[in-house]
């Protein structure tokens, strides 16, 4: 009952925002508290026993199953949490934004999407509300309704309803494979088909990948991230992406964690493995490229992404061993999900004082917000993996994981791990940027206008309580929730494995001052010499591929529809020219039969009487001919039997 | 047995009533219409209750040294049930769009008669009765084709003749070939072909009978009369050539398919092979070519050529789920499809606006039709709240059970090319000027919008509990396979 | 050739009605004066009667009136004679009729010249 | 005296209308008294008929044979009742009843006068009676003499009309009818050359026994006759002098002309190609392949000039035309599924042009306008006649429940039968042809605005012919009963190799 309340409470906010219309009552902040209570509970009754899980009564092919296991309640416990925080900072803001209503009616019900997602008890369950927060969080990406903003939503729109459609034939896939459709949080399955299962996982894996930001399918991302308005981009960037790694980390339990080598499809792990390096390292590379502040950060969002999906391939192919990855992969989405969600929320505040997101425009700000700007800092240390806030361990779980992974020899670890710590350089860098070219360096001259930032200073401090707070203990979050999360994903070996891991170690905590140390000057350099400015070739860009998709499509939709029009007027053509020839003929001889013989003109009833006589002379010649025989006169023997007109003789 | 005949009489009364009510004013015209529209509902709802309850309704005769046979099965009652229950729908909404239109007299007396020659389409027991009504609904939906009398609807009315016509041509041929094998063309005692087995000329009764319904089916080269058909009034674009006209062709296919020559002997056909494609080929290039058409009736057009095939690909892909998806089709697409025209026909009617490229800020001042418009949308990609999801779900299990995973791949690309046929429109009509929220020629009023949100509703309601039509679609499955 | 003149020779009745037939089917096709069409007509029936006649003759056949005295006498038959009368009959009543029409054409028309009479028709 | 009645039946049929005609030129001045004595005559062949079908049906296919004058079968005449004659006769009392009864209210208006009328019917009774001997002889030169007596009918029927036009058209029909009667004639006189024969039954066992010695003169009696019945039952190209003809016509003439008059030759043919000849040697000389192709070529090119008429009368007239080939057609294919089909769209074609020429007359006279593009409005008018009208097409065109289809259907099974593909096609595509022709009359008649004029549908008696005919189509389509029974016996009979 619990779990069906979940998606079903931020619903009936809903009908309390119809009943209070017109009050200043803040209702998301109200539903997400309860929602937040709930999760509370929800996190207790599973870590105390066995999974939940919830059957609607009711007939037919799709019954909406829902259960919740440790990861479940994980998932649930951040969004209720994110949602939460994100409550109390939004109402101030959206006064400025406007469209208050349509954007509290958007997280409502992208609430109840995203919790029904976490709580699915059945792949058809996930897809259902996996669509809906598609659906409701598009309204919060073109919220703005220019042009910009319609562009970004199309581009969320397409990428995701690909991802849907993807998903549902995963789905299929593994129906087909499988006889009968595998439950969420049900362990491996022992597929009858592995080739379909394997095309199955690889289209779902795709499906979640885009929602994910997974390498190539991150295109759309930065595009919704950056124009949604801040409340929502930090939503997006850092809980609705993570229901693509929710989504991954479900089919790792189909495909089976913690299973050696024997499971049906051997190559998702290292598949992972590659796409989450990619991921990483394209989103920094093109974050370090940004000038806009909020687009930076949804580079990031991609960036990070990486690791996850990395931490989660590396966990897949170590087997057994892999209980590192795993549990990285979970931490970082939580500790992701933190910082990610106060960087966002720190850039808002600027630019709903400044009306400016451009870097190069800003500077010198921690004068005029000293708050917002400590917030940041924390924000920053904690996403560039500084030890002593949330980043540095679950970073530090990953490189484990990785480094143990290298320790196989496979050229696509080894090179995983080298490029690990470049993009922990990458990511250092670009956050000095960020940081330096916002609050530091020299102050920009721009208008600063007055408001109430209380609520904004709380809802961040609020994050960066946790985010300290995990940061300091790093250990307690993973043995209290981590752990039992992987135990509930099969992966039994994942308490030993971090059972004899001390985060404290000196060469870690080396390695990632080392790291910062080296971004910063990356980051000097690069501003410096203008690097930053570099902008990439068009056709890596998205409008430049969305072009290059359109010319392409274009031309090949134009030349088949010229085809297609000229194969059609050429048949209309034809029949309209043999029908009117036709049908002239037939006036025509209707009109006058008249013919000339010689000199002697045939006309009226004398032609009729002739074609009569020349009838009988055809009918009599027939005979005749074949009578004599007259071999040049035969038919063609080709002729069909009906034509034939064989003789008796 | 009386339920099937007031069933079937209760539109041609209810027409032929109208017709001879000259002078009746359109208030009473509007309640007749709706009495023997609701009447013809319910009796065809009784009449599926009984067949899917198990029980064998049959009136069979000789008439004109032929045997003749109503008899619906549970195929036959799925198709009732969808075509009366949208013909209440329909009929609704024409007394919002009709009212102030002219001929309304000759409007409703023709859609009734055609209501009642759907319902023998769908209740028909044998192919001679199918061919009947399937002839005659040419004759009875030509006036409206031509409501509007201008030259164009009158080319458009003659085109529609002319492929019909054709097309029961090539039906006929088909039959009596059928005939002559088998000396019976009655539905009742299982397929009517596998008997014989395979038989020399079988592939080309196929090809005969696929061409003949396929004309109403609007398979690729025979669709031309489809679009050029869209000069009707809405509420006849919306019910029968996104609907009731469409699906008689389709039904006959799925008729032949499983009544006539049997999933089994169709499967040693070479021709079971090609037909997926054809209907593949449709599909794709039908949505390429309603993403390209500016007028939105237009663009429907087309949009249902493709759907169409969705459901032919179900049928041809012999497998029961690929038939589950065909008829979860037939029922699910049936309710969005209509739900779109209605929301064209509002737009059109109230805003005078029939392009897409015209209708930036439509959404504002119609907000509801919009939004109903774009749940249809949503649903004709495929996406899980809408009913669509399971038709595609079901289709492309089928196709992948029976090896043909290109044919998934088709569905999955046909879903995502959906996408940029609607969604555009509908972003679009709240893409422009917010201000103007009043409009000239009225609002949306009650008449037009009900039956429209009804029925996005009820698509909702299906694709979140599919159970609730599913034994049907169960029931048709058990029935053929 | 031989058989060909000898088959002409002892079929010469039948030649003679095809000689008869052509020379009908001409004057109907290329004339174009009413009456002679008429009179074209008439002698292409009389081709086929001679023909029908000629079909009943037997050489060296005495008339068909019972001999008694001459039991194996060879008759000429009778009955294509006998229908041909008939022939003649429905051909008069043929050429009666014709020849109303033709006043009748003449009355409207003034003239009796088909390709005159289609004329003054299209005018 | 039953006894009596039922035993000279068969030549009572052929002899009362001859009769009737020949004494109605004495009340020529009692206009009603004619018509009055038409109409009984027209119902008393009826009920002969009838009664005559009946007798066959109960004797199960056992022609009534009737020597004229007592004098036995190879002397003297010979009738003979089988099951076609019987349809044939069904037919001809079914039509021209209901033809008669549309007359009797017009006629007098439409060719100008009482004595002119009085004409009309002693032509129209003796068409009637020409056509019922037709049905019943069984004598190669009696079929000539009928033929004539029938041909000169029609000629008068057509020059009845008070137009110079008429009589121009009677006249061109005239010179080709009398060219094809001397084919026949010719013919028959072939045969009677190599059988010795004019009695069907036993020239046909005699052909049967020496053609081989003469098969040049077979083939010669073969192609004069085919070209004799050809040219009078229009086959397509010998179809010309039709169209002017019919159209020229007052439309009861025309309607009993397109009806009856082209079976009445078609029947013959039938009988000579079938009961003379053979099956067995139509095989032999391949006739039954070039009447197919006949046929076909007549029913597309028939098809084809209808719809390029915008003259109801003529594009009716060239719809004949066409479905003369499918006759043709059923003839060729030569099976007892396509014979039974010919027979029955022989007898339903019948019944539906003679609506279809009723009607168009009824809409002429009441709007004074044959062309079809003027017709706008016409459903609205005259609702009873555009009804019948569109009913005859409907059933005309082919749609189950409607008698064209079952003629149609059976034509269908019979070439399936032979195996001939393009027969098919083209028996669906005079179909969808016949929809292209007919449907635009009915669309311009119901759909077209109408122009502000007085026209209604015409009086009681025509209403009556036209709802009559109707009726029978309707009957025919539903409850072909009888009809395809005697159909189908009559097609064995054709098939039974003698």
């Amino acid at each position: 009952m619990l779990l069906i309340l979940l998606p079903i409470i931020p619903l009936l906010g809903i009908f309390a925002l119809r009943g209070t219309r017109g009050k200043s009552i803040n209702i998301p902040f109200a539903v997400s508290s309860v929602t937040l209570i709930l999760g509370q509970h929800l996190l207790r009754d599973v870590l105390g026993g066995n999974p939940l899980t919830y059957r609607l009564p009711v007939s037919g092919p799709f019954v909406p199953t829902f259960q919740a296991d440790a990861v479940s309640a994980i998932f649930v416990l951040l969004a209720a949490f994110l949602w939460w925080v994100v409550s109390i900072y939004s109402p101030e803001y959206m006064k400025q934004e406007g469209g208050t209503r349509r954007f509290e009616i958007c997280t409502l019900l992208t609430l109840a999407a995203v919790l029904g997602v976490f709580v699915a008890g059945d792949l058809f369950t996930l897809l259902l509300f996996f669509e809906l927060m598609t659906v409701t969080s598009f309204f919060w990406v073109v919220h703005r309704w220019n042009e910009e903003a319609i562009r970004a939503g199309y581009f969320y729109l397409f990428f995701s309803i690909a991802g849907g459609l993807l998903l549902a034939l995963g789905i299929v896939l593994i129906g087909t494979a499988t006889s009968s459709l595998p439950a969420v949080g049900a362990g491996p399955v022992t597929p009858l088909d592995s080739q379909a299962f394997s095309w199955g996982v690889a289209a779902i894996v795709a499906g979640f990948g885009i929602k994910a930001g997974m390498a190539p399918l991150h295109l759309w991302l930065p595009h919704a991230h950056s124009v949604a308005p801040t409340p929502a981009s930090a939503l997006l960037s850092g809980l609705l992406i993570k229901v693509g790694a929710y989504g991954l980390i479900r089919i790792g339990e189909l495909v089976g964690w913690g299973l050696e080598f024997g499971h049906a499809a051997t190559w998702l792990g290292p598949a992972l493995t590659l796409l989450g390096t990619c991921t990483m390292l394209v989103g920094v590379l093109a974050a370090l490229l940004q000038s806009d502040a909020k687009r930076l950060l949804a580079y990031h969002s991609v960036s990070q992404m990486g690791y996850i999906i990395l931490g989660l391939g590396v966990g897949l192919s170590l087997g057994k061993a892999g209980g590192l990855g795993l549990l990285g992969s979970i931490y970082h989405v939580v500790n992701h999900a933190l910082f990610k969600a106060a960087l966002f929320l720190g850039v808002g505040v600027i630019y709903i004082r400044t009306g400016e997101t451009n870097l190069y425009n800003l500077g010198g700000l921690w004068r005029s917000f000293p708050v917002t700007a400590v917030l940041m800092f924390l924000a920053v240390l904690g996403i560039t993996g500084a030890p002593g806030l949330n980043g540095y361990a679950s970073k530090t779980l990953l490189h484990h994981a990785v480094s143990e992974a290298a320790q196989t020899g496979l050229p696509l670890m080894v090179w995983a791990e080298r490029l690990f710590l470049v993009v922990g350089v990458g990511t250092a860098a670009s956050f000095a940027k960020l940081f330096y070219l916002t609050f530091l360096g020299k102050p920009a001259e721009i208008e600063i206008s007055d408001g109430r930032s209380q609520r904004f200073h709380v809802s961040m401090a609020l994050l960066a309580l946790v985010m300290v707070g995990i940061g300091l203990q790093p250990k307690l979050f993973l043995e209290a929730l981590a752990v039992p999360a992987a135990k509930a994903l099969g992966m039994e070996t994942a308490a030993a494995t971090i059972a004899d891991l001390s985060f404290w170690n000196a060469s870690d905590v080396m390695g990632m001052v080392i790291t910062l140390g080296l971004g910063i000057a990356v980051c000097w350099i690069g501003l410096t010499t203008g690097a930053f400015h570099w902008t990439p070739p068009r056709w890596l860009t998205l409008e430049g591929l969305r072009q290059i998709v359109l010319l392409g499509l274009g031309a090949v939709i134009r030349k088949g529809e010229g085809y297609y029009r000229s194969a059609m007027a050429f048949f209309s053509n034809i029949g309209s020219a043999i029908t009117s020839r036709l049908l002239s003929a037939c006036q025509r001889l209707d009109h006058s039969r008249d013919g000339t013989i010689g000199d002697i003109t045939l006309a009226g009833i004398s032609a009729d009487a002739a074609i009569l006589l020349v009838v009988l002379a055809v009918l009599i010649l027939l005979y005749a001919y074949i009578e004599l025989d007259l071999p040049s006169l035969r038919l063609p023997v080709s002729l069909p039997t009906w034509l034939r007109i064989p003789f008796h003789r | 047995m009386t339920d099937l005949v007031l069933a079937l009489l209760s539109g041609a009364v209810g027409g032929i009533l109208i017709g001879l009510m000259p002078r009746a004013g359109n208030r009473l015209r509007n309640i007749v219409a709706l009495v023997f529209s609701a009447a013809g509902t319910i009796f065809s709802w009784r009449v599926a209750g009984a067949v899917f309850a198990g029980h064998t309704i049959r009136i069979s005769g000789e008439i004109a040294g032929l045997a003749w046979s109503l008899q619906p099965d549970p195929l036959g009652a799925i198709f009732g049930l969808i075509v009366s229950t949208l013909w209440l729908f329909a009929g609704v909404y024409s007394f919002g769009y009709m009212a102030g239109e002219h001929k309304q007299r000759t409007y409703y007396t023709y859609f009734l008669l055609a209501f009642s020659v759907t319902l023998g389409v769908a209740f028909s027991g044998n192919l001679l009765a199918l061919y009947l009504f399937y002839e005659l609904l040419t004759f009875v939906t030509y006036p409206l084709v031509i409501h509007e009398r201008s030259s164009e609807a009158m080319k458009a009315g003659a085109k529609y003749i002319v492929y019909s016509l054709s097309g029961a041509g090539a039906i006929l041929i088909a039959i009596i070939v059928v005939y002559s094998w088998t000396g019976n063309l009655d539905f009742a005692g299982g397929p009517l072909l596998a008997a014989g087995g395979l038989r020399p000329g079988l592939g080309w009764v196929l090809a005969l009978f696929v061409a003949g319904f396929g004309v109403k089916a609007a398979i690729m080269p025979l669709h031309r009369w489809l679009p050029a058909a869209m000069c009707a009034p809405t509420p006849v674009s919306a019910l029968l050539h996104a609907v009731a006209v469409v699906y008689s062709g389709v039904y006959g296919i799925l008729r032949v398919v499983y009544s006539v020559f049997g999933h089994e002997l169709m499967g040693q056909l070479h021709l079971s092979d090609i037909l997926p494609w054809v209907a593949s080929f449709t599909i794709l290039v039908g949505v390429i070519i309603a993403t390209q058409q500016d007028v939105l009736k237009r663009r429907l057009a087309y949009h249902t050529v493709s759907q169409l095939s969705y459901i032919l690909l179900g049928a041809f892909t012999l497998h029961p789920w690929g038939l589950a998806g065909a008829i979860c089709h037939m029922i699910s697409y049936s309710t969005l499809k209509v739900t779109l025209f209605f929301a064209a026909g509002v737009i059109a009617k109230r805003t005078g606006k029939v392009r897409v490229s015209e209708m930036s800020g439509v959404g504002w001042q119609l907000p509801r039709t919009m939004a109903a418009f774009g749940v249809a949308s949503l649903g004709m990609i495929g996406m899980l709240p809408l009913n669509t999801f399971w038709s595609k779900y079901y289709l492309m299990r089928g196709s992948v059970a029976k090896g043909k995973w290109q044919l998934a791949l088709v569905l999955i690309t046909s879903g995502l090319i959906n996408a940029f046929c609607f969604i555009p429109t509908v972003v679009a009509a709240f893409a422009g000027e917010r201000g103007q929220l009043s409009l000239e020629k009225g609002s949306e009023t009650s008449l037009m919008l009900a039956p429209m949100l009804l029925l996005a509703g009820i698509a909702l309601l299906i694709g979140l509990w599919p159970g609730l039509v599913w034994p049907g679609v169960e029931a048709v499955v058990d029935w053929f396979f | 050739m031989r058989i060909l003149l000898d088959k002409l020779l002892v079929n010469y009745p039948y030649f003679a009605a095809m000689i008869l037939f052509i020379i009908g089917a001409f004057t109907v096709m290329t004339r174009s004066n009413l009456f002679k069409k008429l009179i074209g007509i008439n002698i292409m029936e009389s081709a086929i009667f001679l023909m029908f006649i000629a079909a009943g003759n037997i050489r060296g056949g005495a008339v068909p009136i019972l001999d008694e005295a001459n039991p194996q006498a060879v008759y000429i038959n009778p009955l294509p004679s006998a229908l041909m009368l008939t022939g003649i009959v429905v051909s008069v009543s043929v050429t009666a009729f014709a020849l109303a029409l033709i006043i009748r054409l003449y009355q409207s028309y003034g003239t009796t010249d088909a390709r005159r009479i289609a004329e003054l028709r299209k005018r | 005296m039953t006894t009596t009645i039922e035993a000279h039946l068969p030549v009572f049929v052929v002899i009362m209308p001859l009769f009737v005609a020949f004494i109605l030129p004495t009340f020529a001045r009692r206009i009603r008294l004619v018509e009055g004595l038409v109409t009984a005559t027209t119902v008393l062949g009826f009920l002969g008929a009838g009664y005559l079908a009946s007798l066959v049906l109960i004797r199960n296919g056992n022609p009534i044979s009737y020597s004229l004058g007592g004098w036995p079968a190879p002397w003297g005449i010979q009738l003979s009742v089988g099951d076609l004659s019987c349809l044939f006769l069904l037919m001809v009392a079914s039509v021209s009843l209901p033809v008669a009864l549309f007359a009797a209210d017009n006629m007098t208006h439409e060719v100008g006068g009482p004595q002119r009328a009085t004409r009309f019917y002693v032509l129209y009774l003796l068409l009637g009676g020409a056509m019922a001997g037709m049905a019943v002889t069984s004598d190669l030169f009696n079929v000539f003499v009928l033929v004539e007596v029938a041909t000169l009918s029609c000629c008068g029927l057509v020059s009845s009309s008070n137009q110079p036009r008429a009589a121009e058209a009677a006249f061109n029909y005239l010179i080709l009818a009398t060219l094809g009667s001397a084919l026949i004639l010719g013919g028959i006189g072939f045969l009677y050359m190599i059988t010795g024969h004019l009695n069907m039954g036993f020239a046909s066992q005699e052909l049967n026994r020496v053609w081989q010695d003469y098969p040049h003169v077979v083939w010669m009696a073969l192609s004069f006759l085919l070209v004799g019945f050809g040219v009078k039952s229009a086959l397509f190209p010998l179809h010309v002098w039709l169209p002017d003809a019919h159209s020229a016509a007052p439309s009861p003439a025309s309607a009993i002309l397109s009806g009856l008059a082209v079976k009445g030759y078609a029947i013959c043919l039938i009988k000579v190609l079938f009961n003379v000849f053979g099956i067995a040697l139509i095989r032999d000389l391949s006739m039954h392949r070039i009447l197919t192709l006949l046929g076909m070529i007549a029913i597309i090119a028939g098809s084809l000039f209808a719809l390029t008429q915008d003259k109801l009368k003529r594009r009716l007239a060239f719809s004949t035309v066409a479905q003369v080939g499918y006759i043709f057609l059923g003839l060729g294919l030569a099976n007892s599924m396509s014979l039974t089909g010919t027979l029955f769209h022989m007898a339903s074609h019948a019944v539906i042009k003679s609506g279809l020429f009723l009607a168009a007359g009824a809409i002429i006279a009441a709007t004074g306008k044959d062309r079809i593009s003027e017709m706008a409005g016409v459903g609205k008018k005259m609702p009873i006649t555009m009804a019948v009208f569109t009913i005859c097409s409907v059933s005309l065109v082919g749609i189950p429940l409607f008698s064209g289809f079952i003629g149609k259907w059976n034509l269908l099974l019979g070439s399936l039968e032979a195996g001939n593909r393009l027969a098919q096609a083209v028996i669906i595509l005079g179909s969808v042809l016949c929809a292209g022709y007919l449907f635009p009359i009915i669309r311009v008649a119901y759909f077209e605005p109408a122009p502000a004029a007085d026209w209604q549908d015409p009086g009681l008696p025509q209403k009556t012919a036209l709802i009559l005919l109707a009726a029978w189509v309707m009957i025919l389509g539903a409850v072909p009963g009888p009809f395809l029974e005697l159909a189908k016996r009559a097609a064995l009979d054709l098939l039974v190799v003698k």
